[in-house]
């Protein structure tokens, strides 16, 4: 396959802790519009991966590319970040001393130089925008509340608002549904299903039923890399991935 | 002690070799040392030294030690010692009891410089024959310095007389030393040359480079300038490894003033700029026990500090526990906070120092056992750094397997991770962290013990500290303890690396510049820690 | 646009701080100059000049503020640059000197003459301007602090790490500005200044219009700072102080943010010094001594962090302290103080502002800034 | 107005300096309080006012024009280091204060406002170095100091005058080091080598405050002896030492216009009454104290003849006043406002105390300007009228230094 | 027994459990449900001792440990299992394992292996740092940590968070064994519903710091513990 039409490419991806391999020649590749989720026991790597997609890790080899082009493994956070990935952590990493609006605005698509933020001043859409992010995530009484104040799970959706506000063109979600009801996981489905097609997004979860309620095609990893692609029952059957992952 | 012993062989010897007669000869000289002030005394003694009789030795070292007066009523010439409330004197040259005096009734006859430059010259060549091995020594080795050409003929007797391989090597380079001042034949001259070379010190390099820009021929120009170029050659490698030790010595000094900040800070998190205060603390508590033992049991003196050890470490550490229960244990959490109300603390203690003590500096006398200098090839070690090195290493080593081997040390790096969830698992936070604090602070107290040795016990000894310390811990990586060792010695080595080149000012500047930079290079120190479990 | 920024930063607060400022302004000439000496309401040149001193370091504090309580960067150093912007003015003061010195050297201040310089070094070029004087109070710092931290910041140098190299920085100053080789007259300093701009630096007209200039200088950077605090930069500060990391994700470039906060936080300080210099009479390498940074960083904490009107009110609480007990109780006076910051620390956690906070924040219309109880906001701070 | 005069004391309590300061602070207590035994001054009560300008050199110009403009004392004794002096001066001279500063220092300076008790270089320096060149035939020189003015103006002064005097290049070195070092290690094995070149080798040393200490513990552990190279200081007297353990320092020497040891009825009764008012037998005293007891005296006696405390008459007054010093002659004010003293040069002695080797034959007056300096040499003081100027050009013929 | 008796607990001026009772049987499951944000975790944090609270008492075993200290909680035996696994960053596995000896008496002090049998992964991680461990992993060593107490009440917040499905049902295998050996209370947290069901012997249902459902698995079905999930 060529790198030119993905939006996201991994190539021969390697990352090692003190000799521990935590990423092993892991390949993998989005289209725009796609959304993937990723599966696989603790410890695979998977948020490993997104910490090199993002720049927080770099790896010791391989390739990573964005719309084919962007080399990501030369680029700091902040550039990759503006080039259009956005990233929701597996703990929940809110602004504990700003409000939950503050933390949407920060989040919010918006010139990012120290210039554009001084003179910023909140227009009517972004305003609207930040409403209708509150609403989507319940929040909305609370929105005068500190983030820090927060519960473990409000927390969660504060940080999935977030993501929604900076509007990036692809999405890494880490483990979102963690500590969230069962109603709520489907609701967190039905808004991921939403924002895919104009958005590509990567969905790390060990929730069966909401990867299953996603319908995508699932890549499971297991010790840094790739064990099986394919939809949810296809995998689900992989007696390799029943072993290391689903269990009996 | 070892003064009297000499005094009396030396006594020994006068009376069995002369005779009365000589002795009577000597004493209208003796006389005269009383008289006429610093010339006078400087007068007699050259006398003494160019009549060289033995037995005159009782006499001037009782001038060096300062024990010959003048009886003020007769004009006397005794020796006197302390007894009871007066002085009792006896007779220099013939040692018989002459009587008793009160203080007022005597005169001390004083010497200055240029007098002890002369007794000890003049003693030199008086007891090169002394049957004291020791004594003979250090008397070729006074003759040495003093390249007395007086001393020649004696000298010569003594070589041929010496029995001691090592004792007349010294003599010989005496020999060689008054030759070289004096003059010689070439072939005298040519030996003298061999013999300082294989010396190889400082001294005979003077001597050899004298020779070397006037000597009287052409082959003992050359002889000589391959002997300097030798001796520098040798120095050269000696002075590098003496840098070497400087900077270990440095660097276990730093070590000492940081190792109880890596606790206190390292490990707890507090910044705590008290921690020089904990140290003076320690340092004046050596002084509290010397002056203890000094007024109640003035023959442990010599042990002082090693009593202090513990007390300083028991001291500081109660004040560090006192400080962690009424103050630092409402701060965890805050540890901005911790570097306020401990500046505050720190002021307090100075001042009540200041008060307690009075603004000046104390003494704290170093023992015996500290005192003084060897020497180990060409290096000068001092007793007093070599013990400093090998008690920071000790404590480094200490606390590192208490930290890291025992429960009490798992305690206390769960405490200081997660408070909440160390108590949770049943670990009683409260204690642990009071014991914690107390650790580095008693810890801090025993480097106050090492640093009364070399600087001022005064209010003032932790705020000289604290700024090296926090580089120290800083430097290393805060939370590794390998970090502070090493970083103490890497900071300390380079300090005496850049000291003789750039000076001790612009030494201290290229050393904070050069942290500066190396903090760029590792933003979290040497040892840093790496991997998600810090970022977290 | 200007307006709106400065407006923008305008609470209840800042409305207090510059009312309380421009009632300065117009008291203090009035009862220095005009109120006749005899009377209880006249006010002394020497306590105008140590307001006016108490203001300077209420700027600089004001400057440490930004930086530590907004973006989280705990400068044990800021005094350098308070010293830098001293001596840029000293140097100038030095000039006016002209043959009024000891020597009688028109050119050579006297330190120069003793130590047997023939010339001018060519650092001390153009400081017998007051326009280059005064620009180079702001440049010296700025650069400084720019050079500084650009490199330390992109080598993400944070926390403790950043202080100690701050640290460092300051006493490397401090022991280069001792050196007489310098050329800044060791550790004497500059002193024995004589006039500013042509007007006796002693007379009382110069020393009430030094402290209207201070006033001035400290209203002015108090509402950049409050209207950059207001801003979506001073959100996006506080985020940085918080959880750098998570804002980096976010897309912002937390290198600049902070580069942005701290030089400017170093050309307030240095201007700070500048206006202090002529107020005391001496700047000497003293005031680069890391004590000097900590006792800036100890105002802050006791006026309360991260409330520009704190640190305002840290500074001149302290300093007026010191300034009562060294003369009051001379032998007692560290004890008065090292006590009054235990218990700042253990009875008002967010400095004394914290307690107006608290006081306020039972009124309905309080917003509940700040976090909730000091917590969030320091574990991960320094 | 009031029925007493008030006196300022301007010594650092705390802080660095509080080693040295304190102990003069108390000293003048001492004196204020014998002197209101004795029923004051002009028949009222002294009382002295103490504050404490911490070590820090701002602060002392602040606390000295709070002395002068809230206290409104009549005169104020204080001051050690150099930069407090000259960070007070402007103060003194804008508020027409007295100022008695009691300290040896670099010279270069005459006030008008201020009188200089203690030492200037050739009151010290000169005749240490002197002494050294005569006596201990020394050929070779380490000039050491703590690195700022006193020591680097002094060290000028020595160098220019070992050179007039035919010392060589190379056998000066020129030593210096920050405030408070402590690791002597190496500069004093250096000093070692240079001193083991053959020629007979002297250290001048300047080493200020806390640095001594380690640097004589230093001297003393690495076995360099009086007897092989003296170290001559002239920041260590008797309070210094009182931290040391002198064993190992037996014959370095000092130079100073008073010693402890001095043995004059005078100074045994001012031992005595000192001891007393400090209740403590161990207390030590030292040429600074000494310097301040002859500035006191000379006040009170300027102030009994001018009948007032008014600043101008007693300034005038003060010139050619005359009162005992310790040392058993009298010290006189000069018109450059220095005074004559004896220069004494001691030698450490096991007991902590110096004992005088040398003393100048008489007093020699302190010469603000110094003649080996090239832009001082040609400069005079002379506060008395018509001249009254601090810095009279001898060539020009003007007062104001070299120019107009 | 662990009996909970009206308790309130504040943060700040926001009042997060108003008189809240609830009791959980030595040999029983007592599952704590709720939506987000209804003052689960803030009961157990009370129950464990990190929270004082601001009205009504906490008895366990006939003692009112109300006024204890976590430590001497811990020491009574009872260990917690905290939402966010709470590990010591920088101990290695093997230490933060180790940390669970505190309350027990030095002869008792070892690591059971029902521990390595049941997350293997720890056995084999034993000298990495907890901190670099994998989300998942760093919950299996939270649980294991608790069980190294030997804790007779072990409260459970949330442990299915962010663990691979095979290990879930371990972790479900383990607690009925744990409850099945009869000498053992559990409160537990659950989001995970049908985790939750299978294990739950008695139900607490939250909602807005308030306990608004309790009752026996056989007395309570199922529909009526959802109504309080869903949205
Ligand atoms: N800094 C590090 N040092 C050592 N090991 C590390 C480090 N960071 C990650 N690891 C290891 O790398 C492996 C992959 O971790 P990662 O967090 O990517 O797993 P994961 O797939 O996200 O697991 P989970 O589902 O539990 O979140 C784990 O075994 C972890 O212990
Ligand atoms: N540290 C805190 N400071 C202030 N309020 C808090 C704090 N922790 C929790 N709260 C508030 O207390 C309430 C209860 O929180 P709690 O964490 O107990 O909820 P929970 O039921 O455990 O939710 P979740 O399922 O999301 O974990 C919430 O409204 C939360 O906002
Ligand atoms: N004047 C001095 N000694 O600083
Ligand atoms: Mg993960
Ligand atoms: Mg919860």
């Amino acid at each position: 396959m060529s790198a030119e039409d993905t939006l996201l490419y991994l190539d021969g991806v390697s990352v090692s802790f003190d000799g521990f391999r935590a990423l092993n020649n892991l390949s993998l590749t989005m289209m725009p519009g796609e959304m993937r989720a990723i599966i696989g026991p603790n410890g695979a790597g998977k948020t490993t991966m997104m910490d090199v997609i993002t720049g927080k890790t770099r790896p010791d080899h391989g390739t990573i590319l964005f719309e084919g082009e962007t080399d990501l493994t030369k680029l700091r956070e902040a550039g990759i970040a503006n080039l259009g990935i956005g990233r929701k952590f597996q703990r929940p990493t809110v602004f504990e001393p700003h409000t939950v609006w503050d933390n949407l605005e920060l989040a919010l698509k918006a010139p990012r130089r120290p210039l554009n933020t001084l003179t910023y001043a909140i227009g009517r859409d972004d305003r609207a925008r930040i409403e209708e992010i509150l609403d989507i995530t319940r929040l909305s009484p609370k929105r005068e509340r500190l983030a820090g104040s927060l519960s473990h799970g409000e927390k969660q959706w504060l940080e999935i608002g977030m993501l929604l506000a900076q509007d990036p063109k692809l999405l890494l979600v880490d483990e979102p549904v963690a500590g969230m009801t069962d109603a709520e996981t489907e609701q967190t489905a039905r808004l991921l299903c939403d924002i895919a097609g104009k958005h590509s997004v990567i969905v790390v979860e060990h929730d069966m039923s909401f990867v299953r309620a996603l319908g995508v095609k699932v890549t499971v990893l297991a010790e840094g890399s790739v064990l099986a692609e394919g939809s949810l029952d296809s995998v689900s059957a992989n007696q390799q991935v029943i072993d290391v992952y689903l269990g009996r | 002690m070892r003064r009297a012993f000499r005094w009396l062989l030396a006594a020994c010897v006068a009376i069995a070799t002369t005779s009365a007669a000589l002795a009577a000869d000597l004493r209208p000289l003796v006389q005269t040392m009383g008289s006429g002030g610093y010339a006078g005394t400087e007068k007699a003694l050259n006398q003494l030294s160019e009549a060289g009789d033995p037995a005159a030795v009782p006499v001037i070292e009782a001038l060096q030690a300062g024990d010959l007066y003048v009886r003020k009523a007769d004009g006397l010439v005794v020796i006197a010692r302390k007894a009871g409330a007066g002085f009792a004197l006896t007779d220099p040259l013939s040692g018989a009891v002459v009587g008793e005096a009160a203080s007022g009734a005597i005169d001390k006859i004083k010497i200055n410089n240029a007098l002890r430059r002369s007794i000890s010259a003049t003693l030199g060549a008086l007891t090169l024959m002394s049957p004291d091995p020791a004594t003979r020594r250090s008397a070729a080795e006074a003759v040495f310095k003093s390249r007395d050409a007086n001393a020649l003929d004696t000298l010569n007797t003594a070589i041929a007389k010496e029995k001691d391989e090592r004792i007349r090597r010294v003599m010989e380079q005496a020999r060689a030393a008054v030759i070289l001042t004096a003059g010689a034949s070439e072939g005298d001259t040519q030996t003298a040359i061999a013999t300082l070379t294989a010396r190889g010190d400082r001294d005979a390099l003077a001597l050899l480079s004298m020779i070397a820009a006037s000597g009287a021929t052409d082959a003992l120009k050359t002889a000589a300038a391959g002997a300097v170029a030798a001796v520098e050659q040798k120095l050269m490698f000696w002075g590098a490894l003496q840098n070497l030790w400087y900077g270990l010595s440095l660097g276990s000094v730093l070590l000492l003033a940081a190792i109880g900040l890596a606790v206190t800070f390292g490990v707890m998190g507090v910044i705590n700029m008290a921690h020089g205060e904990m140290v003076m603390i320690g340092a004046y508590t050596t002084f509290l026990v010397q002056q203890g033992l000094r007024t109640y049991a003035p023959g442990l003196t010599d042990l002082s500090i090693l009593l202090a050890l513990p007390a300083a470490f028991l001291v500081s550490g109660g004040v560090g526990v006192i400080i962690e229960r009424s103050v630092i244990r409402w701060l965890y959490g805050r540890p901005l906070e911790t570097l306020l109300a401990t500046w505050g603390l720190s002021l307090a203690l100075q001042q009540a120092v200041r008060s307690l003590f009075g603004p000046t500096n104390r003494e704290v006398s170093a023992p015996s056992w500290m005192s003084g200098a060897f020497e180990l090839g060409g290096l000068t070690i001092t007793y007093g750094r070599l013990w400093i090195v090998v008690f920071a290493f000790a404590v480094f080593a200490a606390l590192l397997v208490a930290l890291k081997r025992t429960w009490f040390g798992l305690s206390i790096r769960a405490v200081t991770q997660n408070r909440p969830m160390a108590n949770a698992m049943g670990i009683r936070t409260a204690r642990v962290d009071a014991l914690t604090f107390g650790l580095g602070s008693g810890i801090a107290g025993l480097a106050g013990v090492a640093l009364s040795q070399i600087d001022n016990v005064s209010p003032n000894l932790g705020q000289s500290y604290i700024i090296d310390s926090f580089m120290v811990v800083v430097f290393g990586g805060v939370g590794n303890l390998w970090g502070t060792l090493v970083g103490a010695l890497a900071l300390g080595s380079l300090n005496k690396f850049l000291e003789p080149y750039a000076g001790a000012v612009l030494g201290k500047i290229l050393v904070l510049i050069f942290i500066i930079l190396f903090i760029q290079r590792r933003p979290r120190g040497l040892f840093a820690l790496k991997g998600r479990a810090v970022e977290a | 646009m200007l307006t709106r920024f400065f407006l923008m930063g305008l609470d209840r607060k800042a409305g207090l701080v510059l009312t309380v400022l421009a009632l300065l302004a117009v008291l203090v000439p009035v009862m220095t100059l005009v109120v006749p000496e005899g009377s209880p309401w006249h006010l002394s040149i020497f306590s105008v000049s140590l307001l006016g001193k108490y203001l300077c370091f209420a700027l600089l504090a004001l400057a440490l503020d930004l930086v530590w309580g907004y973006v989280g960067i705990l400068s044990l150093g800021h005094a350098a640059f308070f010293a830098l912007g001293g001596y840029a003015m000293g140097m100038y003061l030095m000039r006016q000197i002209g043959p009024r010195g000891v020597y009688g050297n028109p050119i050579l201040p006297d330190f120069m003459v003793f130590l047997n310089w023939k010339e001018l070094p060519w650092y001390w070029l153009g400081f017998d301007h007051f326009a280059f004087a005064a620009l180079m109070v702001l440049v010296v710092p700025g650069v400084l602090a720019f050079a500084f931290g650009w490199f330390a910041f992109r080598s993400r140098v944070t926390g403790v790490y950043l202080s100690i190299i701050t640290q460092a920085l300051t006493f490397a100053l401090l022991l280069a500005f001792f050196r007489n080789d310098m050329g800044f007259g060791g550790n004497n300093g500059l002193t024995d200044f004589k006039e500013i701009l042509g007007y006796d630096i002693q007379a009382p007209g110069t020393r009430v219009g030094l402290f209207l200039a201070t006033v001035a200088a400290l209203a002015l950077s108090y509402m950049i700072a409050s209207g950059i605090i207001a801003s979506k930069l001073g959100k996006v500060l506080v985020a940085i102080r918080d959880t750098e990391s998570r804002v980096r994700f976010l897309g912002y470039d937390t290198e600049s943010y902070k580069l942005f906060a701290w030089t400017l936080s170093a050309c307030m300080a240095g201007v700070a010094g500048a206006l202090y210099v002529p107020q005391v009479g001496i700047i000497n390498p003293s005031e680069f001594a890391p004590a000097s940074s900590i006792e800036a960083v100890i105002w802050v904490a006791v006026g309360g962090r991260g409330t520009l009107a704190g640190a305002i009110l840290g500074a001149v609480l302290v300093n007026f302290g010191k300034s009562y007990f060294t003369g009051a109780l001379p032998e007692l006076w560290l004890f008065a103080l090292g006590g009054l910051f235990v218990l700042v620390t253990l009875f008002l956690p967010k400095g004394l502002l914290g307690l107006w906070a608290q006081l306020t924040a039972r009124l309905p219309s309080g917003k509940g800034k700040g976090a909730p109880n000091g917590k969030t906001a320091d574990q991960k701070g320094m | 107005a009031d029925d007493t005069i008030k006196v300022g004391i301007l010594h650092s309590l705390s802080g660095t300096m509080a080693i040295s300061e304190t102990t003069l602070k108390d000293v003048m207590l001492m004196l204020i309080d014998e002197q209101n035994k004795k029923g004051g001054v002009l028949g009222k009560k002294l009382e002295a006012v103490v504050v404490d300008p911490a070590s820090n050199w701002p602060l002392f110009a602040e606390k000295a024009r709070e002395l002068l403009t809230k206290d409104k004392v009549a005169a104020v004794f204080g001051c050690w280091t150099s930069v407090s002096r000259k960070s007070v001066l402007p103060v003194f001279e804008e508020l027409n204060g007295l100022l008695f500063y009691p300290v040896q220092y670099e010279g270069e300076e005459s006030s008008r406002n201020v009188f200089y008790t203690g030492a200037a270089p050739n009151q010290q320096a000169i005749p240490a170095v002197d002494y050294l060149m005569s006596k201990e035939k020394v050929q070779r020189w380490v000039l050491a100091g703590t690195d700022y003015v006193y020591p680097r103006t002094t060290n000028k002064i020595l160098e220019a005058y070992l050179k007039g005097k035919g010392v060589k290049d190379e056998d000066i070195k020129i030593n210096y080091t920050p405030f408070g070092h402590s690791d002597w290690q190496s500069i004093v094995a250096d000093i070692k080598k240079f001193g083991s070149a053959g020629k007979k080798t002297a250290v001048v040393s300047t080493i200020n405050g806390d640095a001594n200490v380690p640097f004589y513990k230093e001297l003393g552990n690495q076995g360099i002896k009086a007897q092989d190279i003296p170290v001559v200081a002239f920041s260590v007297g008797e309070e210094e030492l009182a931290g040391i353990d002198t064993k190992p320092l037996l014959g370095h020497l000092a130079a100073w216009n008073y010693f402890q040891s001095v043995d004059t009825p005078i100074n045994a009764e001012f031992i005595k009454n000192w001891k007393a008012f400090t209740k403590n037998d161990k207390r030590v005293t030292n040429d600074p104290m000494e310097a301040h007891y002859i500035g006191f005296n000379m006040w009170v006696k300027a102030v009994e003849a001018a009948g007032t405390v008014a600043p101008d008459a007693v300034i005038d007054s003060m010139i050619g006043v005359s009162v005992p010093n310790l040392t058993g002659g009298y010290s006189a004010m000069l018109p450059n406002h220095h005074i004559t003293k004896p220069v004494l040069i001691g030698e450490v002695q096991e007991n902590g105390q110096f004992e005088t080797v040398s003393k100048t034959p008489g007093l020699v007056p302190g010469d603000e300007w110094s003649d080996f300096l090239p832009d001082s040499k040609d400069l005079i003081s002379d506060w008395r009228k018509p001249l009254s100027c601090g810095n009279f050009n001898v060539k020009t013929g003007k007062c104001g230094g070299k120019g107009s | 027994m662990l009996d909970v008796r009206s308790v309130d607990l504040h943060y700040g001026a926001a009042q997060a459990l108003r008189g809240v009772s609830m009791t959980a049987q030595i040999g029983k499951v007592t599952c704590l449900v709720g939506r987000n944000g209804v003052g689960k975790s803030s009961l157990l944090r009370a129950i464990i001792g990190l929270k004082p609270v601001s009205g009504g008492a906490i008895h366990w075993d006939g003692a009112d440990v109300t006024k204890l200290a976590p430590a001497d909680r811990a020491r009574r035996g009872i260990a917690y299992v905290p939402q966010g696994r709470e590990i010591f960053p920088l101990l290695t596995v093997r230490e933060n394992l180790l940390t669970g000896y505190a309350p027990l008496p030095r002869g008792k002090r070892s690591i059971p292996d029902e521990v390595f049998e049941l997350f293997p992964v720890l056995d084999s991680m034993l000298e990495r740092r907890g901190g670099d461990l994998s989300g998942g992993q760093q919950q299996q060593l939270a649980i294991g940590r608790a069980l190294v107490t030997r804790p007779r009440l072990l409260v459970l917040d949330e442990p299915t968070e962010g663990i691979q499905p095979s290990i879930i049902k371990d972790i479900g295998r383990a607690i009925s064994y744990l409850r099945d050996k009869g000498d053992m209370a559990i409160v537990l947290v659950e989001q995970y519903f049908d985790f939750a069901r299978d294990l739950a012997d008695d139900w607490t249902v939250m909602e807005r710091g308030e306990v608004v459902l309790a009752g026996s698995r056989k007395a309570l079905n199922d529909e009526d513990v959802r109504q309080y999930l869903t949205v």
